[in-house]
């Protein structure tokens, strides 16, 4: 694909959607409703600066590490619960438990037991972001193609080596679509756990916009969070395409729609 | 039920988005004892748990007034947002030594006065508002260094239990929680509402500009009710606590011990001022409102 | 030393049950190759996996060595009917033949000779950076068949491993079948649905009945150890013997109903 | 007959009686934190305390009535976003233009927070039951549609071109082929978004105060009565594994060809 | 009717690319059977996929009834290589032959009479409720088989369709084959690695170079349009033909250096 070609499919769809928010804003007088021009204008003088660094790069920060660690978590659980039928019956209601509660009523026991620090948002975005990787890794690890599995058992591939050569990979298509999820609801939950026991970050930040009615500062940090999430699937993309290069290609011969 | 019979008799809707917490137990009295219904209104209550869901709410006119605190309401103005102060709701006890609102701290704290907290980790349910305000102001008062404390938000049911635990210094809690933290062995440091003024109205119910001015029968209506309610709940503290068990969920043994706000039917025109100055010197708004048009 | 008795193995499957080999029992002496030949469907792929640990007998035994299989064992190399499923697609051919040596720790230089050889061998020495999706059914199988071949297991399991390559590939993989088992003295049983092949190939061949499956006939190929494509194939006694399982495969198809009969006349004919 | 029975009935006990004990473990690890005093009991109280709690609301006709409002919203909500990524999936999915010129859009919108959506969400429907499905239906459409659009691009080759070979439209195409192909990754969204709307059903009653368990659970936060309020978020975590035992249900009927239902393969 | 020109096909890899077909000219007249043969990875899986509409050539073309052929034609059934991977893993084997004339609009009572026929052609008509995954390789490739028959298309497009069937049933669905194309007239192109079913299958035995390919040889198989599996084969012009197409092959394999020459043997010949 052309670079040109490429720039038009990836500001296309957006600029369509901004004139008409635009034409459909333009004789708004809603207090709540943001307006394309003025939320440029707003987002520029909100999060150029200081800001940037003080509440934006830490958020960044810990999103990072929970992300990380909720992707880790998740496949390394994953595998395990996946391939061992036992462990999976034991843990699943539980782990379902534990998923169904939301974290606005997960955060105060969150703190109680870790304390009110960097840690406990992390422990927050690793409570969300797991369970995508975690639920995918297990579905693919227990739909393995059973020809391949045959092949791996009778060459005595077992144990660590199992694991590597064959599950991993195998299951790879299925994480990275986990992987995928767990990106944006990360950034979700990197909202939430600042909206309790802290005094800076992106999230804090935007609630104290929405909770002191400046709203279009809010809506420009709605924006923020919707660029970051751009700019990890740009990143997660551009990692996939090459972890998954075999996948692609044995998939791309025949997808010509 | 829309199709109330026509005539005078007829009941004008009405719905106020309130926290259920014990600073509206005024309105929840009125609806009791028909002071609304006197008014010809027929009062609907829908409670949320901040002003995220009811400012925008009266703003459409979903409600037609809401409740709370008075920082927010000044923000709100500071801001443009087209909402109108309509009347009195809660206020600060007028004794120093016990309010319903407190800073507590751990019972082995070295801390004993607010002047103590320089450098340290204050927590409050929502920051650059009411209670960091009020707290800022009175350390300050007392030759404390507000800007040397960081303040960290943590919701006020969790509050003493970060206290606890030494993840915060000291924190800005409310009842039913000043109680639960005192028998607990937590100290109160500071009644903080009355710290800042014995009299402190902390918050109030609002309307939008629009109903405001397109429906001023309504609003004079609304005021008359609220005073009627106002009065009947500060002369009626058990009727206020039996009412209190009827929308918490605040055990009774509890709810018997805690101390109630005032409920006052005007304004204390000096604190407002003096609070509004107060977020203006703390950076919580640009320009402190004019009380005289601010309040009703 | 591989040694099959009575193994039955029965398929549950939703509403029912799918018996698909009923009475197997026959011994493979050490170093013996042996070509297996039955009617599609009569359960030779079921068989080499119950050979192969990969599933459980319904009931009979497996031994190998004398013990028990009841898993995998190391020494057993297995190429699969579904060769195309048996390829790692993530991994280069080279990486898909190397693994299971890798697995073992065969040093590197060593693995790398046998990786190479293996290749060579198959026909595939031109190919080993591509990844079996980019190959044809017959490259890929030949991948599958150089894997196994590289792994030089005491007993190697073929399923049909030449159904997809051309006549003169299968030609050159049948000698290259024979050579390996003559150096290295595998033990080899090698299911196929080519007649002349078996014949060719095997010391023996092993012809099951249609389902449900028992041993209806277990051939002595009375040929010279020294074959070629050309002479062997023209023997006379080549040619009576490929008729001779050509006409058991027909009553094969027949189904079990004339097995009773057919065992009476084999007692018969002894 | 008798004999099959017996031998399906055994693992299944099996695994209920793995998964009753792992609920156990974590009560009794529960029960044991505060009782020995790594926590405080005021700030959580012993799993039996809790647990008796529970067993009373059980009883409550309330209690039932805020259960029924939550899954009202939560069902609905579900059922609503799980229709809309299909059917933007499906159209989406099929076509490598939709596919490229919807990327950057998706990308922005998924990670926008719900709960940044209130205001909004209260302005244009008020406090009503609209209010908290639009919270719902935003959460949990992103977590189906994306299991879907990588459900379909994971159709395999060969069976693609089988069908194409034979004259299968488009649509016959989606049908046939590639919807059953993503049937295992929608399921896993679903399962996915099931929580994650019954997560939003409650945080939106928790903010904006429409009834339900979430409004419940602010309540008794704010009223300090700490024992409550585990008791409902105990009973929000029961539904959510009841939900996932009916999506378990769905999933082996819908999937009973899919080696993951099907397999021996595992270990 | 079926007119391949020119025909060139090179895969993009990465870092590089594969020419699987060089230059494939040749023409199927209406009603013909031709048998295509080729050594592995001589490009008739390719050429099979260009001619279906299924993937597009890098150059040439390849023209139905006179007009381009840009995406799979109606008319047209293929019945390919990976048998196993074209059937759909989540419909019954009834349900897989079903599916095309279920999209065709065939109504229900005939459809039901052409699946159950195609299924006891093909020797299945005891699983029709049977999933794919659930039978052997041979049963799974005649499930393939029999959709194509049962979809009665103009052209029938066959990559090695009976591969993993064993030889009893292997001459029972060759003679299905041709009694399918004489009572149907439909055009057949069948690829095979089998010399001796190719000469008996043929009309014409066509036989690719290996790559990068193009078309070695184009055989009139001159045999009596009767053909029976015990006197065809028995024919000494069979022994001819099958002689002549396995030395070509042999040829075919020594590569594309040896093509040159011989062309001009061949036109010499001429
Ligand atoms: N997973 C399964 N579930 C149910 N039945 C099965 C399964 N696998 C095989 N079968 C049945 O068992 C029988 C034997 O199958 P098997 O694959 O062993 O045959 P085969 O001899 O290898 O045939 P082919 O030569 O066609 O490969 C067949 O009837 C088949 O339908
Ligand atoms: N997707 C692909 N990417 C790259 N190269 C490919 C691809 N598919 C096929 N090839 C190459 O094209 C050539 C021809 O392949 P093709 O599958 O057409 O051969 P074939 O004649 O069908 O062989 P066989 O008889 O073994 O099936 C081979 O060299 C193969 O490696
Ligand atoms: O969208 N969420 O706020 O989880
Ligand atoms: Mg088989
Ligand atoms: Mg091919």
């Amino acid at each position: 694909m052309s670079p040109l070609k490429r720039i038009a499919y990836f500001v296309g769809l957006p600029i369509v959607l901004i004139v008409l928010w635009y034409a459909l804003s333009f004789g708004s007088t809603n207090f709540f409703v943001p307006k394309p021009i003025e939320l440029a204008q707003t987002l520029w003088t909100t999060w150029i600066g200081d800001r940037f660094f003080e509440d934006v790069l830490p958020s960044l920060g810990r999103l990072a590490v929970g992300l990380f660690f909720a992707i880790g978590l998740g496949i390394v659980l994953g595998l395990l619960i996946g391939s061992t039928r036992w462990l999976r019956n034991l843990l699943e209601p539980l782990l379902e438990f534990f998923r169904a509660i939301p974290p606005p009523v997960l955060v105060p026991l969150l703190m109680l037991l870790i304390g009110v620090n960097d840690s406990m948002k992390v422990a927050v975005i690793i409570s969300g972001a797991i369970w995508p990787v975690l639920l995918n890794t297990v579905e693919g690890v227990r739909a393995v193609d059973s020809v391949l599995n045959d092949s791996c058992r009778s060459y005595g591939i077992a144990g660590f080596a199992r694991i590597r050569y064959f599950v991993l990979p195998a299951v790879t298509p299925q994480i990275m679509a986990g992987v995928r999820q767990s990106l944006s609801i990360g950034l979700i939950l990197m909202v939430i756990s600042e909206m309790f026991a802290s005094s800076s970050g992106l999230g804090f930040t935007i609630v104290q916009f929405q909770r002191n009615f400046a709203i279009p500062e809010m809506w420009s940090g709605i924006v923020v969070l919707g660029l970051i999430g751009l700019g990890l699937a740009i990143i997660f993309q551009f990692v996939e395409r090459r972890v998954l290069h075999w996948y692609h290609g044995l998939k791309e011969i025949t997808h010509d729609s | 039920d829309t199709t109330a019979p026509a005539g005078s008799d007829a009941l004008t809707p009405v719905t106020v988005g309130v926290i259920p917490i014990a600073d509206t137990a005024p309105l929840y009295l009125g609806l009791d004892q028909g002071f609304f219904e006197d008014e010809g209104l027929d009062l609907t209550i829908e409670t949320a748990t901040g002003g995220a869901a009811i400012v925008p709410a009266v703003v459409s006119g979903d409600y037609q007034f809401g409740f709370s605190n008075l920082v927010s309401l000044m923000v709100a103005n500071d801001k443009g947002l087209p909402l109108k102060v309509v009347n009195s709701a809660v206020a600060s006890t007028g004794d120093v030594t016990s309010d319903f609102g407190a800073v507590i701290v751990k019972g082995d704290s070295p801390v004993e006065t607010l002047a103590d907290l320089d450098g340290k980790t204050v927590s409050g349910n929502s920051l650059n508002n009411i209670v960091d305000t009020v707290m800022r102001a009175s350390i300050d008062r007392l030759g404390g260094d507000s800007s040397s404390i960081s303040f960290v938000e943590v919701p006020f049911p969790d509050a003493s239990a970060a206290v606890e635990n030494g993840q915060v210094d000291a924190a800005f809690v409310v009842e039913p929680f000043v109680t639960a933290a005192i028998e607990s062995g937590q100290r109160v440091i500071s009644y903080g509402y009355a710290d800042f003024d014995v009299n402190l109205d902390v918050a109030a119910y609002f309307s939008s500009a629009a109903t405001v001015d397109g429906d001023p029968e309504l609003v004079t209506k609304f005021q008359a009710a609220m005073k009627k309610s106002l009065e009947y709940a500060q002369a009626n503290p058990d009727a206020v606590r039996a009412i209190i068990a009827t929308y918490t969920k605040t055990p009774p043994e509890v709810l018997a011990k805690i101390v109630l706000p005032k409920f006052p039917t005007e304004f204390n025109v000096d604190a407002v001022t003096a609070l509004g100055e107060a977020a203006l010197k703390y950076g919580v708004v640009e320009t402190a409102p004019d009380v005289s048009t601010f309040l009703p | 030393m591989l040694s099959v008795r009575g193994l039955q193995k029965i398929y549950k499957v939703p509403g029912g049950e799918v018996e698909a080999v009923r009475d197997l029992t026959f011994d493979l002496a050490e170093g013996e190759l042996v070509c297996l030949v039955g009617p599609s469907g009569s359960g030779k792929t079921t068989l080499l996996k119950c050979i192969s640990g990969l599933m459980e007998q319904t009931s009979g035994t497996v031994e190998l060595n004398g013990s028990k299989v009841t898993g995998p064992p190391k020494s057993m190399a297995v190429v699969f009917q579904e060769y195309g499923r048996s390829l790692f697609p993530w991994m280069t051919v080279r990486a898909n033949v190397e693994l299971p040596l890798k697995n073992q720790k065969v040093p590197k230089a060593e693995r790398a000779a046998l990786v190479d050889a293996a290749l060579k061998s198959v026909g595939l020495d031109h190919v080993p950076k591509s990844y079996p999706w980019q190959l044809s059914g017959g490259m890929q199988q030949r991948v599958a068949i150089a894997r196994a071949v590289a792994y030089r297991p005491q007993v190697l399991l073929m399923d049909e491993p030449f159904a997809a390559v051309d006549a003169q590939t299968r030609a050159d993989l049948e000698d290259l079948i024979r050579t390996i088992w003559k150096q290295l003295g595998v033990t080899i049983l090698f299911v196929t649905h080519d007649i002349d092949e078996s014949v060719y190939l095997g010391e023996r061949v092993i012809v099951l009945s249609s389902s449900p499956t028992v041993v209806q006939e277990d051939l002595k190929i009375d040929l010279p150890e020294e074959r070629d494509q050309l002479n062997t194939r023209a023997l006379p006694r080549f040619m009576e013997l490929r008729s001779h399982v050509y006409a058991e495969i027909q009553r094969a198809k027949l189904g079990p109903v004339t097995e009773q009969i057919t065992a009476q006349r084999r007692a018969s004919l002894k | 007959m008798r004999k099959q029975r017996s031998a399906a009935a055994g693992p299944k006990a099996k695994a209920l009686g793995l998964g009753i004990g792992g609920i156990i473990l974590f009560f009794l690890i529960w029960e044991a934190a505060p009782r020995l005093g790594l926590v405080s009991d005021r700030y959580l109280p012993p799993a039996s305390e809790v647990l008796a709690r529970l067993g009373q609301y059980l009883t409550e006709a309330a209690f039932w009535k805020d259960v029924a409002d939550t899954m009202t919203s939560w069902a609905l909500g579900l059922f609503i976003a799980t229709v809309a990524a299909i059917v933007v999936g499906l159209i989406i999915g099929s076509s490598r233009f939709l596919r490229r010129a919807t990327h950057t859009t998706i990308e922005f919108l998924r990670p926008i927070p719900s709960v940044a959506l209130i205001p909004l969400a209260v302005l244009i429907f008020g406090t009503s039951i609209e209010s908290t499905l639009l919270l719902v239906v935003y959460a949990s459409f992103w977590q189906v549609l994306l299991q879907l659009l990588y459900g379909i691009a994971d159709v395999d080759a060969v069976a693609n071109d089988t069908a194409k070979s034979y004259g299968l439209g488009r649509l016959a195409r989606v049908r046939y082929v590639i919807w059953p192909t993503a049937l295992p990754y929608l399921m896993t969204g679903l399962r996915l978004a099931a929580a994650v709307a019954l997560i939003l059903a409650i945080t939106a009653e928790l903010i904006i105060g429409t009834p339900g368990l979430g409004k419940q659970i602010a309540l008794t936060q704010s009223g300090g009565a700490i024992s409550s309020m585990y008791a409902l978020v105990l009973a929000t975590g029961m539904i959510g594994v009841l939900i996932n035992l009916g999506a378990r249900i769905i999933e082996k009927r819908v999937l009973s060809w899919h080696p993951s239902v099907r397999g021996e393969v595992v270990l």
